[in-house]
């Protein structure tokens, strides 16, 4: 186990890194929706301005101290998992840890602040934890169907090494396995808490369901975890699909930062395009959104894996 | 209705009976009945035959079969009759109340009464002679005792109100079998062989007082055969009401 | 030691005939006098049940060697299972002492140790025509003791099995002196060692003849299916003493007869094997129909003699593999269903004592907490019954598979499966009654000498589960008389 | 003195602990005293030789029962692995079970029962032939009937559910014994692996079969699973642990010795094979992902906590049968490891809940909530464990999961893997659902005034949770135990080091992954203690949109029930318990046979004589046509 100079710094930047780009990023879909809604909209600093305030709320309160452990918990979860996610490239952790791995790395978060939420006594927030797991079993399916795929494909389940293989012109794995990277995206939408699958949220129905008891410097850290996951999720795409955003030759601290920019900005790009989706889509119910991904996302997510599966046999 | 049913419950009962009856039949006519299988040597009855008497001191071959070559299987019968006897009565004890009852017959006529005390006394004494004449002449204990029974029991249809000793009939039952077995076991004692006919000589042949054990065992038997029948007989009859 | 094994006969025999003396003299003692003749039965099996381990015990009868004679040559199987049937015997009578006055006791007594007496003849003579007096002997007891009615059934007599059974007895006995006429015919003797012998010469046909009459009559004895049908109404209604004889007594004398005259007698006088293949599928058709029909029972005294009718189809079945193994765990198998039935009968009998007419399965609920001790014997009963280790049914069923597998006889494997877990199926029903604590039962005392029969009997269980090794002399000695027929023409020869 | 190598010394030791607490059953502390310290020695010998390293693999001591018969015992590093997972728990459960046991119903001797199981789980590891292991799989077995009746209503059908499984386990190694017998003339290992390398195809499916009715039935593998959440649900609290923790794994250990002694590599792969995937591995590794995901949906729709943690337990050995079935060194790895995790997290997941309802009375989820106030150190013990069920990478759970995955993939096997996600995605719903209704919540008032678990319940759950944690650091300590493990049926383990695991097609650091989860936390402290802590106020005290949901609060509004309604309303109909349905359909057409066999069986004399006729015939016939007659 090796650590070259970049990866200790990239160890430290990366959560940095995430927290000003999931802040961002959500600074711009706020002003994004508002543009599509034809209003004015925050400004984009609006993110960083409104977790300031929370951390500088004087008090906050707490129903237990399980509260205070599922809020550290979402961090911490969230943390990890951005540890092991290439950006740019450069596969800071996952060397050492790979696609199953992150699966489960990722759940450390979500689970974690269901505990945080559970811990309240409130019931809104019991019942959005459970629709939030619900829809983790309904995408579940089509997205380890499209893991496995990527998995087979490049014949490794690190995903440094998938990023590496999509190195080059037309080498990205949408081209390769399109109907993955469709069902994949589909099942983004409701990684990213995005309508229609905004039932664990769901503010008008279960005021917010987890965050309902969360205040001050709790909520402060469920808007820090919110904004990083995204950063996660949707580099996770650019990482499996989009080539992790590798176009310059990263050996150079200057290359490496080019791809890192473009990584930033692919990942933005699938997050505007779950906005999008979401300004224009009303709730669905939770039995739907089990209907709707045991589906046509899991039906593409299969075709695609049968595709994998046969031509590794070497039928085709 | 009845007829077919009768008709159903009779032919299963008569297949089987002519299905036995054929394969018995053709089973021996195969064999060849009474014809010597084997040598002559071998056979048992020729055995008997050749040695029978001077074996056994009986002049009667049958009875030397039936007391001494098989004389364990004669006590066995002896105890087959016992249990045959003993679970009758049982049974009749075990009828509801009203099974149990004696049913009025016709009361028996002068000449049966008086005729029947008559024959009584002959027949028994017949039936003791067959018994203990049984080494010598055709006829035995078995028959000797039944003789007996029958005496028995035209007394009890001559006097169907006669009172009869039920103890007396048990008792002279369990001696007599208990004296067959106390023959059996002298030959244990002396020999070491149940049922041997230890008596040196057997007397001479012929004799009334010949055969060894022999004619000790079928008086056993005629007696506890005629008590034992003639307790059957008795039980048959029922409780007086 | 030895003592002249005639004395097994006698011994019972001056017991019977004592007992209408002391009926008159001194009415209280007549009843146990057939006690005093089944211990006097222990003791001579006792004293030469030494010699068994040396080979067969012989004796002969009225001055003259077989087969002029007749001659008692009781092997090391007769030996076996002379003792298991006094046993059963015993637990039937000793069982029975509580105090209570019942009514034809002693009559039933008498016919418990006549019964016994039989089959004991029936499995130590070396006479086939003697085989056939003590048979009478069986039967007719077995007739009285069918008809003796349960305590608390409400009819004073049994009778339609008495009846039933007296009827086919009747013809069961008619068959077997057909057969042995037709034996004696053909080969003019009725020593059993001397028919084997000549048995080569004879006309496959009379030998045929012979063995289909000697199969239905002593198949009807021995309980095997289709022959059966009398057997359900004779437990149903019967004594749960009746129940025990019937199926660990005498029907055990029967199958002993059957397999000695088909094996020894018949087997090579027929072609291919075809006695043994006969005897096989219809002991497993008997194990099967048996424990279906025992699963599909609502009344425990018929569910116990289904079940008993099936272990007399494994039995057959196992012994009639005719490998060293398959005698093994038959012999095993016998000795655990003596040992294992007859408890449960009696704790059946215990628990449904003050039922009037059928004794549904509930009549053992909570039976663990009303009458603990019960419990514990029944239970035990039922797991060797199963043969759960370490039980001697566990040692029967494993040589069994392990012949049966080696024999290759698939479709004889799955039949014992099947009917295993038939037999899992009802047992484990009386089992979850006696442990269902849910509803309140009244406080029950089992009687002391139930209590101890039934506890020496788990002991025996539990001997015999444990250290089968001694046996294994004895079993020599069976798989040597049951495979290879000389060994036992051998041993008549005195 | 190497005891192991006797391993009757074992046997005797255990023995000796059951026997007197089966005679001293009424003299409770008794029992109880000499079975913790009879399995607690024979756990430190077990222990001890292990660590010593002197397990003889060829050693085999016989104990003669007949002539030619004698029962043979001896241990390898195969079997020593499912020996030691159980021999260590054992203590463990015996200890936790002190308090709760104490103060039960005294009528029935626990302590003797269980350590007859003991032995004869134990015994199961230890065996050389099937007869020794058939006579201590039916001795391991059968005492647990009567602890399953724990006078919950249904408790009765459960305990017949396990005792017909129970026959039907015991019909099987018996089928298996008979195979073997036929084809070798023996019953011992070495028969059974040359009765496999002589025997037909025919025979070796039957192998199959018979060994998943036998060895998967204790394991709870699809179908034979369905009485797994009955008899788990209603046995005696302490006792659950050991009975999905320790008892079940002789299951696994009999499935691996079908599979992977007795036919072994060569011969499944010599029917052919897809990326070293063969039909036979195939068809296991089938079957135990659709156990995985029938028992996570299963345990996910449940109200009743044990029974959701039994069905969480078919879920997982559904796992390791996938890894079985698979096959190669990673996933074998990952099966063997997986025993290891799953004794221990199942252990301490049952002691937690036992825990709770030792205090509470309580077992179904909508009637507790807030235990975390009341019983902090279960909820942190019962918290690993989830974690660990759920494979969260901060425990050891992950890596044995990890190992299945990565050789379902190095197989190239595509439909395993989404199968086995949705099981896991299963897993976290039905671990959430029971941390929120048992440990979330508002706490009810009759229970606020309950105690942490006792000292002697929490210690055994404590050493657990530790181990969980440790493991998760250093995967290849594990690892150690389990290549050599391995190498005794003849397999190579994959490459590890002390901190990582390697597969072909990817890695697993567990320290890294810790390393991460270390920097995490840092962060998330630094962020958290930037600010003052926050002001603890009343559970009462929530949020409700401006309205009393239910008048004066003095009721707790605890969402508990039917909480993943949607998915069950939709799930339902699939999984409706079919299987089970299946099984009693197979019932009730077997009495309806038996019924038509009693009818021929009546009584009636006409029909009988018929019979008798019949039978002439027929004997006739076969006379006739076979034996030469006429």
């Amino acid at each position: 186990m090796t650590f070259s100079t970049t990866s200790w710094v990239m160890i430290f930047l990366t959560p940095i890194l995430a927290f000003i780009l999931g802040h961002l990023f959500l600074g711009i879909s706020r002003k994004f929706t508002a543009r599509i809604h034809r209003r004015v909209g925050p400004p984009v600093m609006q993110q960083f301005i409104d977790v300031m305030k929370l951390f500088g709320k004087r008090e906050s309160t707490t129903h237990s101290w399980v509260q205070d452990m599922g809020a550290l918990f979402a961090v911490i979860g969230v943390i990890a998992s951005i540890l092991f996610i290439p950006i740019g490239g450069e596969a800071v952790l996952s060397f050492q840890g790979d696609l199953i791995v992150l699966a489960y790395l990722l759940v450390i978060a979500p689970l974690g602040m269901a505990l945080g939420t559970g811990a309240t006594g409130n019931p809104n927030s019991a019942i959005g934890v459970s629709r939030g797991l619900m829809l983790m079993m309904a995408y579940e399916l089509p997205f380890a169907m499209v893991l496995v795929a990527v998995m087979l494909y490049y014949d490794t389940a690190s995903l440094g090494d998938i990023v590496a293989a999509q190195k080059g012109a037309f080498n990205w794995a949408i081209l390769a396995l399109p109907l993955s990277a469709i069902a994949a995206d589909l099942s983004l939408q409701a990684m990213l808490g995005e309508k229609p699958f905004d039932q664990p949220v769901a503010p008008s129905e279960i005021a917010s369901g987890p965050m309902v008891e969360f205040g001050g410097k709790y909520l402060g850290m469920l808007m820090v975890w919110h904004a990083m996951s995204i950063v996660v999720e949707a580099g996770l795409f650019v990482d499996l699909f989009l080539g992790g955003g590798v176009i310059f030759p990263g050996d150079s601290v200057l290359g490496l930062i080019g791809n890192i920019i473009v990584w930033a900005i692919l990942a933005l790009m699938m997050w505007l395009i779950s906005v999008s989706i979401n300004t224009v889509f009303g709730r669905f119910k939770m039995g739907q959104s089990l209907k709707f991904y045991w589906g046509v996302p899991t039906l593409l997510a299969l075709l695609s894996l049968s595709y994998v599966v046969i031509s590794n046999l070497g039928v085709i | 209705m009845m007829e077919r049913s009768t008709i159903q419950r009779s032919l299963p009962a008569l297949a089987i009976s002519i299905l036995i009856a054929g394969t018995l039949f053709l089973a021996f006519v195969e064999i060849g009945f009474g014809e010597n299988k084997v040598d002559s040597e071998d056979a048992v009855a020729n055995r008997y035959i050749a040695n029978g008497t001077t074996e056994t001191g009986s002049s009667n071959l049958v009875t030397s079969v039936v007391v001494n070559y098989r004389g364990f299987d004669t006590l066995g019968e002896v105890t087959v009759l016992f249990l045959a006897a003993t679970g009758v009565g049982a049974m009749i004890n075990l009828l509801p109340e009203d099974g149990k009852k004696r049913s009025k017959g016709p009361k028996p006529s002068l000449i049966m009464t008086q005729g029947g005390m008559l024959a009584i006394p002959v027949i028994a004494l017949f039936g003791t002679y067959v018994f203990l004449h049984g080494h010598l002449s055709p006829g035995g204990g078995f028959q000797g005792g039944v003789i007996i029974a029958t005496a028995f029991l035209l007394y009890l249809i001559a006097k169907p109100d006669a009172k009869t000793s039920h103890r007396t009939l048990s008792l002279s039952e369990s001696l007599a079998g208990l004296s067959f077995i106390g023959i059996g076991l002298i030959g244990l004692a002396v020999s070491g062989i149940f049922l041997d006919n230890v008596i040196e000589g057997f007397g001479v042949l012929g004799e009334l007082v010949s055969g060894g054990l022999l004619p000790l065992i079928y008086i056993a038997i005629g007696i506890k055969v005629g008590s034992e029948m003639s307790g059957l007989v008795e039980k048959m009859r029922g409780d007086a009401s | 030691m030895t003592v002249d094994p005639v004395l097994l006969i006698v011994i019972p025999l001056v017991a019977a005939f004592l007992v209408p003396i002391t009926s008159i003299f001194m009415k209280g003692l007549a009843k146990w006098i057939p006690l005093l003749g089944l211990i006097g039965m222990a003791v001579v099996m006792a004293l030469d049940f030494g010699d068994l381990y040396d080979g067969p015990v012989t004796s002969i009868t009225g001055g003259f060697g077989p087969p002029w004679g007749i001659s008692i040559i009781m092997t090391p199987f007769g030996g076996l299972l002379a003792t298991g049937m006094i046993g059963v015997a015993l637990f039937v009578m000793i069982s029975e002492i509580d105090g209570k006055k019942r009514a034809h006791q002693t009559v039933y007594n008498t016919m418990v140790m006549m019964a016994t007496t039989g089959a004991v003849g029936m499995v130590i003579t070396g006479d086939i025509f003697n085989m056939f007096v003590f048979l009478e002997i069986t039967a007719i007891a077995g007739v009285v003791l069918a008809a003796i009615p349960r305590d608390g059934h409400e009819k004073g007599l049994n009778w339609r099995g008495a009846a039933v059974y007296a009827l086919v007895g009747g013809v069961a006995s008619f068959l077997v002196l057909a057969g042995i006429a037709l034996l004696y015919g053909a080969t003019s003797t009725l020593n059993i060692y001397q028919i084997a012998e000549r048995i080569e010469g004879v006309d496959t046909f009379v030998v045929g003849a012979a063995f289909l009459t000697m199969f239905i009559g002593l198949g009807i004895e021995s309980e095997l299916f289709p022959l059966n049908g009398w057997a359900p109404e004779v437990y149903r209604g019967s004594k749960w003493g009746t129940g025990s004889l019937f199926s660990g007594v005498i029907g055990k004398a029967g199958l002993l007869a059957l397999l000695r005259i088909s094996f020894v007698v018949l087997s090579p006088g027929l072609e291919n094997g075809i006695v043994m293949d006969i005897l096989l599928w219809v002991g497993a058709a008997t194990y099967l129909f048996g424990e279906a029909a025992a699963f599909s029972s609502k009344d425990l005294y018929r569910v116990l003699g289904y079940s008993s009718i099936g272990v007399f189809g494994l039995l057959v079945a196992s012994f009639s593999l005719g490998v060293a193994d398959g005698i093994r765990g038959g012999t095993m198998l016998l000795l655990g269903h003596m040992l294992a039935k007859p408890i449960l009968f009696s704790m059946m009998g215990f628990a449904g004592r003050k039922k009037k007419g059928d004794v549904p399965l509930s009549s053992l609920k909570g039976l663990i907490r009303s009458s603990p001790s019960a419990g514990i014997i029944m239970t035990i009963g039922i797991l060797a019954l199963i043969g759960m280790p370490p039980s001697p049914t566990f040692w029967g069923k494993y040589f069994l598979f392990s012949a049966a597998g080696s024999e290759g006889q698939w479709l004889l494997i799955s039949i014992l499966i099947i009917g295993t877990l038939f037999e899992a199926g009802y047992l484990g029903r009386m089992l979850f009654n006696i442990f269902d604590t849910r509803k309140e039962r009244k406080a029950d005392t089992l009687p002391l000498a139930r209590g101890i029969m039934g506890a020496l009997f788990v002991f025996f269980i539990f001997l015999i589960g444990f250290l089968p090794g001694p046996l294994e002399d004895i079993i020599t000695f069976v798989i040597a008389e049951l495979i290879d027929p000389l060994n036992y023409i051998s041993w008549g020869s005195i | 003195m190497n005891l192991i190598n006797e391993p009757a010394t074992l046997l005797i030791i255990l023995g000796t602990g059951a026997g007197t607490a089966l005679l001293l059953w009424k003299v409770r502390w008794m029992a109880a005293l000499m079975s913790i310290i009879s399995s607690a020695i024979a756990a430190g010998v077990v222990i001890h030789t292990g660590l010593l390293g002197k397990i003889a693999s060829n050693e085999i001591w016989e104990f003669e029962i007949f002539n030619d018969l004698s029962l043979t015992l001896g241990t390898n590093w195969f079997s020593y692995l499912f020996l030691a997972s159980i021999a260590v728990l054992a203590p463990l459960v015996l200890i936790y079970s002190w308090e709760p046991m104490r103060t039960r119903q005294k009528d029935r001797p626990f302590y003797g029962l269980f350590m007859i199981s003991l032995v004869g789980a134990v015994g199961v590891t230890m065996a050389r032939d099937l007869l020794t292991l058939f006579l201590f799989w039916e001795l391991m077995t059968w005492p647990v009937i009567l602890l399953i009746g724990d006078g919950r209503p249904r408790s009765g059908k459960a305990m017949k559910l396990y005792f017909g499984f129970g026959m039907l386990s015991a019909s099987g190694i018996l089928g298996i014994l008979s195979i073997v017998s036929w084809s070798e003339g023996g019953v011992a290992y070495t028969d059974a692996v040359n009765a496999m390398a002589d025997g037909s195809t025919g025979i070796r499916i039957a192998m199959v079969l018979l060994g998943a009715m036998a060895f998967g039935t204790k394991a709870a593998l699809a179908p034979f699973h369905i009485w797994a959440p009955a008899a788990y649900g209603h046995t005696e609290d302490p006792f659950t642990a050991f009975f999905s923790g320790g008892l079940s794994k002789t299951g696994i250990y009999g499935a691996f010795l079908v599979v992977d002694v007795f036919i072994g590599t060569t011969i499944l792969i010599s029917y052919g094979s897809v990326n070293g995937l063969t039909p036979i591995g195939f068809f296991i590794a089938i079957t135990g992902a659709i156990t995985a995901l029938i028992g996570g949906i299963m345990a996910m729709m449940q109200d009743d906590a044990k029974k959701l943690l039994a069905y969480s337990s078919i879920s997982q050995l559904g796992y390791i049968f996938v890894g079985l079935g698979v096959g190669g060194s990673t996933a074998t790895a990952g099966a063997l490891y997986h025993v290891l995790n799953h004794t221990a997290f199942k252990a301490v997941l049952f002691m937690g809940l036992g825990a709770v309802i030792y205090r509470t009375g309580e077992y179904r989820l909508s009637k507790l909530g807030g235990m975390i106030h009341v019983m902090p150190l279960t909820f942190w013990c019962f918290l690993v464990g989830i974690f660990a069920a759920a494979a969260i990478p901060i425990t050891s759970g992950l890596a044995s999961k990890w190992l299945i995955y990565e050789g379902a993939l190095e197989k190239g096997v595509g439909i395993l893997v989404p199968i086995l996600f949705l099981a896991s995605a299963a897993a976290f719903l039905y671990s959430f659902r029971i941390l929120q209704g048992g440990f979330m919540g508002q706490l009810r008032d009759e229970f606020k005034d309950i105690k942490e678990a006792p000292i002697t319940m929490l210690i055994p759950m404590i050493i657990i949770m530790i181990a969980l944690i440790v493991v998760a650091f250093i995967p290849g300590l594990p690892m150690e135990l389990i290549s050599r493990a391995m190498a005794d049926i003849g397999m190579e383990a994959p490459e590890y080091s002390l901190i990582s695991l390697e597969s072909g097609v990817g890695s697993y650091s567990g320290l890294v992954v810790m390393l991460a989860v270390v920097a995490g936390f840092i962060t998330a402290v630094l962020m958290f203690f930037s600010r003052p802590l926050g002001r603890h106020i009343d559970l009462r005290d929530t949020f409700t949109a401006g309205e009393e949901p239910i008048p004066n609060m003095d009721k707790r509004y605890h969402y508990a029930w039917k909480f993943y309604a949607p998915y069950e309303r939709f799930l339902r109909p699939y999984f409706n318990n079919w299987i089970g349905k299946g099984w009693a359909k197979v019932y009730k057409v077997s009495s309806q046979v038996a019924r038509l066999h009693r009818s021929v069986m009546n009584g009636d004399m006409t029909g009988y004589i018929w019979l008798i006729f019949g039978a002439m015939v027929l004997v006739g016939m076969v006379l006739y046509r076979y034996g030469g007659w006429f």
